[in-house]
C-alpha cells in the first residue's frame, strides 16, 4: 500500500514529473538487439529514498534495487499488464500456502551466493526480514509487521536478538512463515525487498542504506546520496539461476537529483554519454511539444502503463462536503482535462471515470460524473448546489504540496470550482510534510491532492485500504477523505473471505461503482508513463510496478 | 571668590589599540590644572596641540566630566551635576567652538540656531533673532538662510550670537579664529572685545596663537603635557615670561618685519614634545628645555607664585627684568 | 635671467571660477621668493601650476624654468624637470606620504624615478637624506611608515623628499602651517639652513606675514587671483604701496610691540 | 590656512539636478510607471490573472500556447501561460502589486529599524553599541537566504505577503543601521552636537533635532538603493518555492514556473525576466542618481 | 596579534552559536515531523516515538542542542551508530553523515565560487580602474551602464538565457553537469563556464563600481599628487599610489563576497542543477532535514564569519597603520 502512497508522493511532489502506467506496447526507440556491455546511464530527477531492503519502499527504488538484491519473488520482466505477474526468484516457485494460506513455505534455489561468494540461506533470508522489525529502521512495507505471528511485539534483530519465532529456517534451502489470518497473495508481497537476504555479519544498521550487500547482477562501487550510484558486475552472481534479470551493461550509473527540465533537454540532444541514459521519470509538460512534432524523439519515447490513479480526495467530514450533493457538485464542476494539462495532456494518461484504472484486475467501464472531454458539467453542479442550497458558493481550503506541480494543479481545482462559485484556496504544505499533514485528521482540510498505486497488481492493496472506516487513525491516516459506510466496511470482510481472486477483484469493481457513487474521492487521471531513453539503447520497456518506468534489470545498450 | 575656578583638575582618557580596542594604557589630557577666572575678566589659555587646552575647555563647560578635582562656577561645583541639574547653569555657561561650520548644524537655519537655547532651556525668547544677528554685526535678513550659505567669519558670529543669546556671564571661546584668515580673525576679536565691553563677559580664550592671546586676554595660563607651566597677566606673561617653554614658545612666533625677523637671537627647541601616553617623569617639560638638570627628572615642579599673580612651575625659572 | 619667471598666468576651472588672473612673479636662482594672501588668493593654484599639477583646469600665459616656457613642454619632459630640477612641499605631512610605505621607500622612489640606482643605493641615500634634514636615528627610523612619525619630523620627510635630487627650484606651499609654534620654528630653521648650504631657490607660500618675514628676500602680494604688489620684503614690509598689503600686516595681532584695543581690519581692493 | 569649507551645492533643488541626468530622468519615468502600473492594475487590465484559457493552449503538445512567442494574440498581448493559459500581462501586472509592495514595505521596515537602532547605538555608544553591533554582526554573518527559505517554510503560511516583509525587513535592517551607527557617531561627536549640548539641550532633542535631520541624506540613498535588492530577492524567494501563495502572481513565481518551459517557450521567462531586470535597472540606476546628488563624498568625486 | 585573532577566533564562534541556536530553533517551528517523515505513512504511533527516542528527538530542547553541539566537537552516537568529529548529525533522508554530504558537495561549490570569483576580479576591477582613468569618458560611461546592468540581472534570468542561447540554441556548451576537474578538465570547464559567467556578471558590476570609486578617491589624494611631483612615471603613481590603496576596500568587500558565495550559491546551483552546498540546502529544505539545514547554515556562516576574520587580519597585515599599534 504504502509503496503507492509513496509512488503518489513522488508524481504528485515531483516537479511537473508525470507518472504512466497502463498498455504497455511501446517499444520505442528499442530497435536493434541489445548486448552485453556498457555503460547504462540514468537520469533521475528523483533520489533514491532507501537501497536498504527493510525501508526500500518506492517504487523507482525498487526498481533499482532489483539490480542489487533479490527477492524470494518478484514481478514478471514483461511489458504491460503481464509486469504484474508474480514469478519466482530466489525461490523456487511464489510459495507454498498451508493450513488455509496462514502458513507460507518457500524453498531458495541452489547456487545462488551473496557479492562475497557466501552461498544465500533462508536465515539471511529470515534475518532480513527481521530487520524490517526494527524502530531504527522505518518506512519499509508494513507487511511483515502485520501479518506474521507475533509481530506485534517484534522489535527486529538489535533489540529482540532471538529472532522472531513466526519465521522458522527448518534447513538451509527451506524458510517458512506463519501468518496470523489467511493472506491469499502473500506470495505477491513476497516479492517486497523487505524479503531479500541481509547476512546478519555485514549487517550495518543504519549505515546499510548507504551499501547494502549485493545478491544481483551487480553490487555499488560508489554511492553518494542524492548525487550519484555506481554499480558494477557482481562477480557471483549465477545468471543460470535468474530467470528475470538479464545484466547486459558492465556498469550501471545513476545521476540522482538532477532537475527535471535539464534531465529532459539532455535526453532530447543525446550526446555524448547521454545517447546511453534513460530516464528515470517521465518527461515533463514542457517536452512534450518538442518530442510529439519530432518522429526521431517520438521513436525513442517509451509509454509505461501504471496503475496509479491520481484523485482529489474531499473531506466527507467537513461541512459542507459531508452533503453528497455538494460532493456530486465537485465532482461534476472539477476539470479533468485541465488538471491532465499541468501533467501534460494526453501523454500523461488517460482522463479517469473509475476509482481502478483499466489495468487492475477488477476494473469495470463506468462514468457517473460525464462531461465533454472531461471539462466538467457546470450546469449539473450549480444544479446540485441549488439543490445542496448553496447555490451562491461556498469557500473551501485544498491541501497541495508546495511543488510548481502541486501548486499548478491547486490552481486547475480552483480555477475550475471557481466556476460554480466555489472559492478555493490553496494551502501548499511543503512535500515532505505532505502526506503526514493530510493523514493527520486535524490537519487534513476540505480537499487534498490524491492518488493511490496498489503495492502489486491487485485491488487488494486499494480500496479496503483507503475507504474502510474503520482503519481510520488520527495519525498515520490512509482514509483522507474519512470515508463512512457500514455496508461498504461489511463488503470489505466478505470480499477478504473469497478464496478465488478473480471472484474478489470482480467484487472489488462492482464496490467501487457503489463508492463512486459517494464521492469520497473525484478521480481525474489514470497515470501513463512517457519516457524519453537515449538512441543507443535498447530492450527498454515501462513496467508496470515500477508505475512504468523502464524495467532495469532487462534494460541494455544496442552495438 | 572667582567666576569660574578649577581646583586639580584631572581628565584621564583610556587609550585603546586600534584594531583589538583593547585597553592599553590612559592619557592624562589633564593632570592637576588650577585655574581661576574673574567678573568681567579674560583668562588666555594657550599651549601646542595636545597640551590639554581643549581638554580643559570641555571640562569647565561639562562637555566632559573630570577624572578628579572640582570646577566651581559661581561658587557650585558643577563636576558631579546631572545633565538636568545642569541646565540652569549653562544659561550663563556658553561656549564658542572652533569651526563654525561644524559646530552650527547644517541642517537648521539661522532662525532656527538661534531660537535653539531659549528652545532647549524652556524658556521664551528674550530678544528677537534680528536683534542676535545685529549684536554680531549681520543682516536680520540673514535668519533664513543656512550655515553654508554664509562664509566662515559671518558663520562664526552666528556661532558667537548663539552663544550669547542666553545672555551668559562666562563665554568659552575655544580657538574661536584660528579657522579663519587673518583679515576675519582681526574682525572676530574686535567684535569679542566690543561685545565683552558691551555686555560684561567674562571670557576664556583657548588658542595656540599667542597673538590673538595677546590681544584678547588680561590673564594668561600657559600648559604643557596637560598642565599649566606658567600664569601671570598678559603684559607680565608676554613682557617678563620666567618659564623656559613660555620663552621658547614666544621666541618661535614669527613677527612680520623682517629686521626683527633675522635679526633676534632665537630658542629653538630641540625634538617634539613627548607623548601625554607616557609623559617624563619631574618635570614635563625637561626633554626639551635648555635648563634641564638633573632634578627636573625627579621632582615635578609646582606652580608658585614667583611675583604678585605670577606663577610658574620651573625649578629654574627666569629672572629677567625686561 | 630668473630662474622662474611667470607671465600674465591665468588659470580657469571647468566651474568657471578664474583662480589666478594675470599673474606675474619672478624667482631668481638661489633667492626666496615669499607668495603671501588670504586663502581663495590664488596662491596654491599658482603652486601647482608652475609645477605643471594641476589637472582639468586651463592654464595661460608664460611659465619659464631656466629658460624653458613650461607650458608648451610635453608631459614627459614636465615629468623630468619635476623633482629633478624642481620639487614641491606641501601643506598636510600627514595626507601627502603615502601610508602604505616606509618613509625612505617613498624617498628613493623619488631619487630612482630621475637616477639610475640600485635600491640599495637609493635606500642609503635616501637614510642620508633624513640624517641631514634632522631625523634622529635616521638608519632605523627610515623603515618606519609615516603614521609613526610626529608632524614636524613628516615634514622633515617631505622636505628630504623634495631635496634628494638637489633641485634648483623647491616650491613649498605653506609648509609649516599645519604645524605647531615651537615646530615651525624648526622647519623654518631647517629651509633656511638648507638654503644657506645648497642655493636652491625657493617659492614659498603662506598666509603668515612673519614667516616671509623671516625667510623670504622677495614678495608677491596676492589677492583674488591677482598680484597686488611686490617686491623686496624689507621694502614691502616697511612701506607698504597697497592698503592691502598694510592691512595684512597690521591686522595680525602680535606677541610684541603696542597693542590696540582695536585691531586695524584689511580693505580689500 | 586653508579650511575645506562645507559646501553643499543646494542652490539647484536635488529633484532637478536628478532629473539633469538623463538616465536618472529615464529610470525615474519607468519607476513612475511601474508604480502607476501596479496601483492602477485592475483598470489597466481587464482580464483577470487567476482565470484559465484552455482554449489558448494545445493539451496535446504538453499544454503549450498555441501561437507563436507564448502565444501572443490580440486578446493576448503579452501570450499566455502553459498549460493553464492564464494572461500574461495580467499576472505581470498584478505580479508588479506584489513585488513592489513587499519590496517598498520591506525597505520600509529595514530603514525604520535600522536607523532607530543605528542612532541609538551610535550617539550612546558603550553596553547600546555593543548590544546592537553584535546583533547586526550577527544578522549579516546569516546566510541569509538559507536561513530565510527555512524560516518561511517552517512559520505557519498565514499571510506570505507580511512575512515576507518581515523578514526581508528583519535581515536587511543592519545594513542601514549601519550606516546610521557610523554617521551617528561621527555626527554625535561633532561640534554642532556639542553646542547643543551646551545650551543645556535634553537628550531627546539631540537625538531627534540634532543628529536625525542629518541622517536623512544617508538613509535616502540606502533607503533607494535597496529597493532593487529587495525586489530581487522576493523574485528569489519566490523563484526557489517560498515566496507568495498561488494564485496570487509575482514576477518570481511566474519565473519559477517558466524554468520547465524556457526551452519550449522562451517567451514565457523572457517576459517576466525582462520587467524584473528593467525594473531593477531603473531602481538601481535612480539609486545611483540619488546618490550622486545627495552624497556630498560623491559629489566630491 | 596572536593574541587578538584568538579573540576573533572565540567572537567567530560565538556568532556560531547563536546562529546554530537560532536554526535549530527555526527547525522546530517546522510542520514536518521528522520523525513521522522517517516512519512513512504505515506507521504506528509507537513506531514513531521509538524513532524518536533513536533520534534522540524526545530529549527537552535544550539536551538535544547540548547533544549537537557536543558531536560537533567530540563527535557522538546514534543508538548503535558511531558519528566521529565533526559530527553534524546524519541526514534524516539519506542516514549520510552531513559533514560528508557537505565535504563532498563542497568540490563543486569551490569551483564554482573560485572561477567566478577570479573571472569578475579581473573585469570587474579592470573596468573599474579604466573607467576611473577614462573618468567621464565613453569608456566610462559604458562601464558603468554594464555595471549597473550585470547588477541588476537575477541570476535565474542569466542563468535561463545563457542555458537557452548557448545550449539549446547555438549547442556550443553541453547542459551543465558535475564534473570532476581531475577526471575531466575540457568537461568541467565547459560545464563551470556558464555558471562563472552569471555569477561574475552580477558581482563584476558591483567591483567595477567600487574599484572606480576608490580608484578616484585615491587619485585625489594628497600622497598622489606628492609622486606626481616627485616626478614618478604615471603608470607607477598609478599602481603604487592609486591602485594598491584602492585596493584595500575590495579585498575586505570581495573576502565577505567569497565567505558568502561558498556558503549557499543557492540559486546559481540550483537553476544549473549542479550538486553544491546550495543545491544541498534547497534540497534540505524542501525535505525538512533538519540535521542537513543545521549543517548547512552552520557551514555557510563559518564561512563568513571566518571570512571577516580573515579580512580584518589581511587588512591589518596590508595596512602598517593597523599593524603598529
Amino acid at each position: 500500500m504504502s509503496q503507492c502512497t509513496r509512488v503518489g508522493l513522488v508524481a504528485v511532489v515531483g516537479m511537473l514529473a508525470l507518472t504512466a502506467c497502463n498498455g504497455s506496447r511501446a517499444q520505442g526507440g528499442s530497435t536493434g538487439e541489445a548486448v552485453r556491455g556498457g555503460t547504462l546511464h540514468v537520469l533521475a530527477s528523483t533520489d533514491l529514498e532507501h537501497l536498504d531492503p527493510a525501508r526500500n519502499y518506492v517504487t523507482s527504488s525498487q526498481n533499482v534495487a532489483r539490480l542489487i538484491y533479490r527477492t524470494l519473488t518478484t514481478v514478471a520482466p514483461k511489458p504491460g499488464q503481464a509486469g504484474g505477474e508474480i514469478v519466482p526468484d530466489l525461490a523456487t516457485d511464489t510459495g507454498r500456502p498451508s493450513d488455509g494460506a496462514k502458513t507460507w513455505t518457500f524453498t531458495l534455489k541452489d547456487g545462488v551466493k551473496f557479492e562475497d561468494g557466501q552461498p544465500i540461506t533462508s536465515k539471511d533470508v529470515k534475518y532480513g526480514v527481521e530487520r524490517s522489525f526494527a524502530p531504527d529502521l522505518p518506512e519499509g512495507a508494513p507487511y511483515a509487521r502485520m501479518w506474521l505471528v507475533g509481530g506485534d511485539r517484534y522489535k527486529g534483530p538489535y533489540e529482540n536478538p532471538g529472532g522472531l519465532a513466526s519465521i522458522e529456517t527448518p534447513d538451509d534451502k527451506t524458510i517458512v512463515f506463519r501468518l496470523n489470518r489467511p493472506v491469499a497473495d502473500f506470495g505477491s508481497a513476497a516479492s517486497l525487498p523487505l524479503f531479500a537476504p541481509v547476512p546478519k555479519e555485514q549487517d550495518t544498521g543504519v549505515g546499510y542504506d548507504g551499501r547494502p550487500v549485493s545478491s544481483g547482477p551487480y553490487k555499488i562501487e560508489k554511492f553518494e546520496p542524492k548525487k550519484r550510484l555506481e554499480l558494477v558486475r557482481n562477480t557471483h552472481w549465477d545468471p543460470k539461476t535468474d530467470e528475470v534479470r538479464k545484466g547486459l551493461p558492465d556498469r550501471v550509473v545513476l545521476e540522482l537529483n538532477l532537475d527535471p527540465a535539464v534531465v529532459d533537454q539532455r535526453l532530447v540532444a543525446g550526446q555524448g554519454a547521454d545517447a546511453e541514459a534513460i530516464a528515470m521519470e517521465p518527461i515533463g509538460a514542457a517536452t512534450v511539444g518538442r518530442v510529439v512534432n519530432d518522429p526521431a524523439l517520438k521513436d525513442r519515447l517509451i509509454t509505461g502503463e501504471s496503475i496509479n490513479t491520481r484523485f482529489l480526495t474531499l473531506n466527507t467530514r467537513r461541512a459542507p462536503l459531508d452533503n453528497v450533493k455538494v460532493r456530486q457538485a465537485i465532482a461534476f464542476a472539477l476539470d479533468k482535462d485541465a488538471l491532465r494539462t499541468v501533467r501534460g495532456g494526453p501523454i500523461a494518461g488517460d482522463i479517469a471515470t473509475t476509482l481502478l484504472p483499466p489495468g487492475l484486475a477488477g476494473h469495470a467501464a463506468d462514468d457517473q460524473f460525464p462531461s465533454a472531454d472531461g471539462k466538467g458539467d457546470v450546469a449539473k453542479a450549480k444544479a446540485l448546489l441549488a439543490e445542496a442550497g448553496l447555490a451562491q458558493g461556498f469557500a473551501v481550503t485544498l491541501d497541495a504540496p508546495s511543488t510548481a506541480g502541486g501548486k499548478a494543479q491547486g490552481e486547475a481545482v480552483q480555477a475550475a470550482l471557481g466556476r460554480v462559485g466555489i472559492t478555493v484556496t490553496i494551502n501548499a504544505i511543503s512535500p515532505s510534510a505532505f502526506y503526514s499533514t493530510i493523514a493527520n485528521t486535524a490537519q487534513m482540510h476540505d480537499m487534498a491532492i490524491d492518488g493511490w498505486t496498489p503495492d502489486w497488481a491487485g485491488p487488494s492493496t486499494y480500496l479496503p485500504l483507503i475507504f474502510d472506516s474503520r482503519l481510520i487513525t488520527s495519525e498515520g491516516n490512509n482514509n483522507h477523505s474519512q470515508y463512512h459506510s457500514d455496508a461498504v466496511n461489511k463488503r470489505f470482510d466478505e470480499i477478504a473471505a473469497l478464496a478465488d481472486p478473480a471472484a474478489a477483484a470482480t467484487a472489488y469493481g462492482e464496490l467501487a461503482k457503489q463508492i463512486a457513487r459517494d464521492v469520497p474521492v473525484v478521480p481525474f487521471l489514470w497515470d501513463k508513463a512517457a519516457i524519453l531513453v537515449g538512441p543507443k539503447v535498447a530492450g527498454a520497456y515501462g513496467h508496470v510496478a515500477y508505475v512504468g518506468r523502464v524495467d532495469l534489470a532487462t534494460v541494455g545498450l544496442r552495438k | 571668590m572667582s567666576l569660574l575656578e578649577t581646583t586639580d583638575l584631572v581628565k584621564r582618557y583610556p587609550v585603546r589599540h586600534r584594531l583589538t580596542r583593547r585597553r592599553i594604557g590612559e592619557v592624562s589630557a589633564v593632570d592637576g590644572v588650577d585655574l581661576a577666572v574673574d567678573r568681567g575678566e579674560t583668562l588666555g589659555l594657550v599651549g601646542e596641540s595636545g597640551c590639554g587646552k581643549s581638554t580643559v575647555g570641555r571640562l569647565l563647560t561639562r562637555l566632559d566630566t573630570p577624572t578628579s578635582g572640582t570646577v566651581r562656577f559661581d561658587g557650585r561645583d558643577i563636576g558631579p551635576l546631572r545633565e538636568d541639574e545642569l541646565r540652569p547653569v549653562r544659561r550663563d555657561l556658553q561656549i564658542v567652538f572652533q569651526d563654525p561650520f561644524s559646530s552650527l548644524n547644517p541642517r537648521h537655519t539661522v532662525r532656527q540656531l538661534l531660537s535653539a537655547p531659549f528652545r532647549y532651556q524652556g524658556l521664551e525668547p528674550t530678544e528677537p533673532v534680528e536683534d542676535l544677528l545685529k549684536r554680531v554685526g549681520l543682516k536680520p535678513e540673514h535668519a533664513s538662510r543656512y550655515p553654508h550659505e554664509f562664509s566662515g567669519g559671518q558663520a562664526q558670529r552666528i556661532g558667537i550670537a548663539r552663544a550669547l543669546a542666553l545672555r551668559p556671564r562666562l563665554v568659552l571661546c575655544d580657538e574661536p579664529v584660528s579657522a579663519l584668515d587673518v583679515s576675519v580673525q582681526a574682525q572676530i576679536l574686535n567684535l569679542l572685545r566690543d561685545l565683552q565691553d558691551e555686555l560684561g563677559l567674562s571670557y576664556v580664550f583657548i588658542a595656540h596663537d599667542l597673538g590673538a592671546v595677546r590681544q584678547v586676554s588680561t590673564r594668561v595660563a600657559v600648559m604643557y603635557l596637560g598642565v599649566v607651566v606658567e600664569s601671570a597677566d598678559r603684559d607680565a606673561l608676554f613682557g617678563r615670561a620666567a618659564h623656559p617653554y613660555t620663552h621658547a614658545l614666544l621666541s618661535a612666533v614669527p613677527v612680520p618685519n623682517p629686521d626683527v625677523e633675522r635679526g633676534r637671537e632665537r630658542i629653538v627647541l630641540r625634538g617634539d614634545p613627548p607623548s601625554p601616553l607616557n609623559p617624563p617623569s619631574g618635570c614635563r617639560f625637561r626633554t626639551r628645555c635648555p635648563k634641564a638638570a638633573d632634578v627636573c627628572a625627579v621632582e615635578r615642579p609646582v606652580l608658585r607664585e614667583i611675583a604678585p599673580g605670577h606663577r610658574v612651575a620651573c625649578h629654574f625659572p627666569e629672572e629677567r627684568t625686561p | 635671467m630668473s630662474l622662474l619667471s611667470v607671465r600674465g598666468l591665468t588659470v580657469d576651472f571647468p566651474s568657471g571660477v578664474r583662480a589666478v588672473d594675470g599673474l606675474d612673479l619672478d624667482v631668481e636662482a638661489g633667492r626666496v621668493l615669499g607668495v603671501v594672501g588670504e586663502s581663495g588668493s590664488g596662491k596654491s593654484v599658482t603652486s601647482l601650476a608652475v609645477l605643471g599639477l594641476l589637472r582639468n583646469a586651463r592654464v595661460s600665459g608664460e611659465i619659464r624654468f631656466a629658460g624653458q616656457d613650461l607650458l608648451s613642454l610635453g608631459p614627459k619632459a614636465m615629468r623630468a624637470l619635476r623633482g629633478d630640477r624642481m620639487a614641491m612641499v606641501f601643506q598636510d605631512p600627514l595626507s601627502c606620504l603615502n601610508p602604505y610605505y616606509p618613509v625612505a621607500f617613498q624617498i628613493a622612489e623619488a631619487y630612482r624615478a630621475h637616477r639610475r640606482a640600485s635600491r640599495k643605493a637609493a635606500h642609503a641615500l635616501a637614510v642620508s637624506m633624513l640624517e641631514r634634514v634632522g631625523i634622529p636615528e635616521a638608519r632605523r627610523r627610515a623603515r618606519s611608515y609615516p603614521h609613526e612619525f610626529s608632524g614636524g619630523m613628516r615634514q622633515r620627510v617631505m622636505i628630504a623628499m623634495a631635496l634628494c635630487l638637489e633641485p634648483d627650484l623647491l616650491v613649498a606651499d605653506e609648509p609649516t602651517t599645519a604645524l605647531d609654534v615651537t615646530v615651525q620654528a624648526q622647519v623654518l630653521d631647517l629651509l633656511r639652513d638648507l638654503r644657506e648650504r645648497s642655493g636652491t631657490a625657493i617659492m614659498l607660500i603662506t598666509h603668515d606675514m612673519g614667516v616671509v618675514a623671516g625667510l623670504a628676500d622677495d614678495v608677491v602680494v596676492m589677492h583674488g587671483g591677482k598680484r597686488v604688489e611686490a617686491g623686496p620684503v624689507r621694502e614691502v614690509f616697511h612701506s607698504p604701496v597697497t592698503a592691502y598689503t598694510r592691512g595684512l600686516l597690521d591686522c595680525v595681532p602680535r606677541v610684541d610691540g603696542p597693542l590696540p584695543h582695536r585691531l586695524p581690519t584689511v580693505e580689500v581692493p | 590656512m586653508t579650511v575645506l569649507p562645507i559646501t553643499r551645492p543646494a542652490d539647484v533643488p536635488p529633484l532637478r539636478r536628478l532629473l539633469r541626468q538623463p538616465s536618472a530622468a529615464v529610470a525615474l519615468v519607468v519607476v513612475v510607471l511601474l508604480v502607476l502600473m501596479a496601483v492602477f492594475a485592475p483598470l489597466l487590465v481587464w482580464t483577470s490573472p487567476t482565470e484559465f484559457d484552455s482554449a489558448a493552449v494545445d493539451p496535446a503538445l504538453g499544454g503549450l500556447p498555441r501561437g507563436a512567442f507564448g502565444g501572443i494574440s490580440a486578446e493576448h498581448p503579452l501570450g499566455v501561460e502553459p498549460v493553464s493559459g492564464r494572461d500574461v500581462l495580467a499576472r505581470i501586472v498584478y505580479g508588479a502589486r506584489v513585488s513592489l509592495l513587499i519590496a517598498v514595505l520591506a525597505t520600509l521596515v529595514s530603514v525604520v529599524v535600522g536607523t532607530v537602532l543605528g542612532l541609538v547605538a551610535g550617539f550612546f555608544g558603550g553596553v547600546v553599541d555593543a548590544v546592537v553591533g553584535r546583533l547586526m554582526d550577527l544578522l549579516m554573518s546569516f546566510p541569509s537566504l538559507i536561513f530565510m527559505i527555512a524560516l518561511i517554510s517552517a512559520l505557519p503560511e498565514a499571510n506570505r505577503e507580511a512575512l515576507l516583509v518581515l523578514v526581508l525587513g528583519g535581515f536587511g535592517w543592519p545594513y542601514v543601521g549601519r550606516i546610521v551607527r557610523g554617521q551617528a557617531m561621527v555626527l554625535a561627536r561633532g561640534e554642532f552636537v556639542a553646542a547643543a549640548r551646551a545650551l543645556g539641550a535634553p537628550r531627546r532633542a539631540l537625538l531627534l533635532r540634532e543628529v536625525l535631520p542629518n541622517l536623512t541624506t544617508p538613509v535616502l540613498v540606502v533607503a533607494t538603493m535597496s529597493i532593487p535588492g529587495y525586489i530581487a530577492t522576493e523574485a528569489g524567494l519566490s523563484f526557489l518555492g517560498v515566496g507568495v501563495r498561488p494564485p496570487t502572481p509575482s514576477w518570481g513565481q511566474m519565473i519559477a514556473s517558466a524554468v520547465p518551459w524556457y526551452a519550449a517557450d522562451p517567451a514565457y521567462f523572457l517576459i517576466p525576466g525582462g520587467f524584473l531586470f528593467v525594473t531593477v535597472l531603473a531602481f538601481n540606476v535612480l539609486g545611483d542618481a540619488v546618490r550622486d546628488v545627495l552624497d556630498p563624498r560623491s559629489v566630491r568625486r | 596579534m596572536i593574541l587578538y585573532t584568538a579573540r576573533r577566533l572565540v567572537g567567530a564562534a560565538g556568532i556560531l552559536l547563536v546562529i546554530c541556536a537560532l536554526t535549530f530553533a527555526v527547525f522546530y517551528l517546522m510542520p514536518a515531523d521528522p520523525a513521522q517523515g522517517a516512519c512513512g505513512k504505515a506507521c504506528s504511533p509507537e513506531r514513531i516515538a521509538q524513532i524518536r527516542a533513536t533520534l534522540g528527538l524526545d530529549q527537552p530542547l535544550p539536551t538535544q542542542f547540548a547533544a549537537y553541539l557536543g558531536g560537533i566537537v567530540a563527535g557522538r552516537t546514534y543508538g548503535s551508530l558511531e558519528c566521529g568529529f565533526p559530527c553534524l548529525g546524519f541526514s534524516f533522508q539519506t542516514n549520510q553523515p552531513v559533514w560528508d554530504a557537505l565535504t563532498s558537495r563542497l568540490p563543486t561549490s569551490v569551483s564554482i565560487a573560485a572561477g567566478a570569483a577570479l573571472l569578475w576580479l579581473l573585469v570587474g576591477c579592470t573596468a573599474g580602474v579604466v573607467a576611473a582613468l577614462r573618468r567621464g569618458t565613453v569608456w566610462d560611461r559604458a562601464a558603468m551602464i554594464a555595471a549597473l546592468g550585470g547588477v541588476s540581472l537575477p541570476i535565474y534570468l542569466t542563468a535561463l538565457l545563457s542555458q537557452y542561447v548557448l545550449v539549446v540554441q547555438l549547442g556550443w556548451l553541453p547542459y551543465p553537469r558535475e564534473v570532476a576537474l581531475t577526471d575531466d578538465p575540457v568537461g568541467w570547464f565547459q560545464s563551470m563556464l556558464m555558471p562563472w559567467c552569471t555569477l561574475a556578471m552580477l558581482y563584476a558590476g558591483v567591483y567595477a563600481r567600487i574599484t572606480r570609486s576608490e580608484v578616484l578617491e585615491n587619485l585625489g589624494r594628497d600622497y598622489v599628487r606628492t609622486a606626481r611631483a616627485k616626478g614618478l612615471p604615471e603608470v607607477t603613481v598609478l599602481r603604487r599610489h592609486a591602485l594598491r590603496p584602492a585596493l584595500m576596500p575590495v579585498v575586505t568587500i570581495f573576502g565577505m563576497d567569497l565567505g558568502a558565495l561558498l556558503g549557499g550559491a543557492l540559486i546559481t546551483e540550483s537553476v544549473y542543477g549542479l550538486p553544491g552546498v546550495g543545491k544541498l540546502a534547497a534540497d534540505a529544505i524542501n525535505s525538512a532535514d533538519q540535521p542537513v539545514i543545521l549543517g548547512v547554515t552552520l557551514f555557510a556562516a563559518a564561512f563568513v564569519v571566518l571570512a571577516n576574520v580573515a579580512v580584518d587580519l589581511v587588512y591589518a597585515l596590508l595596512d602598517p597603520r593597523v599593524r603598529t599599534v
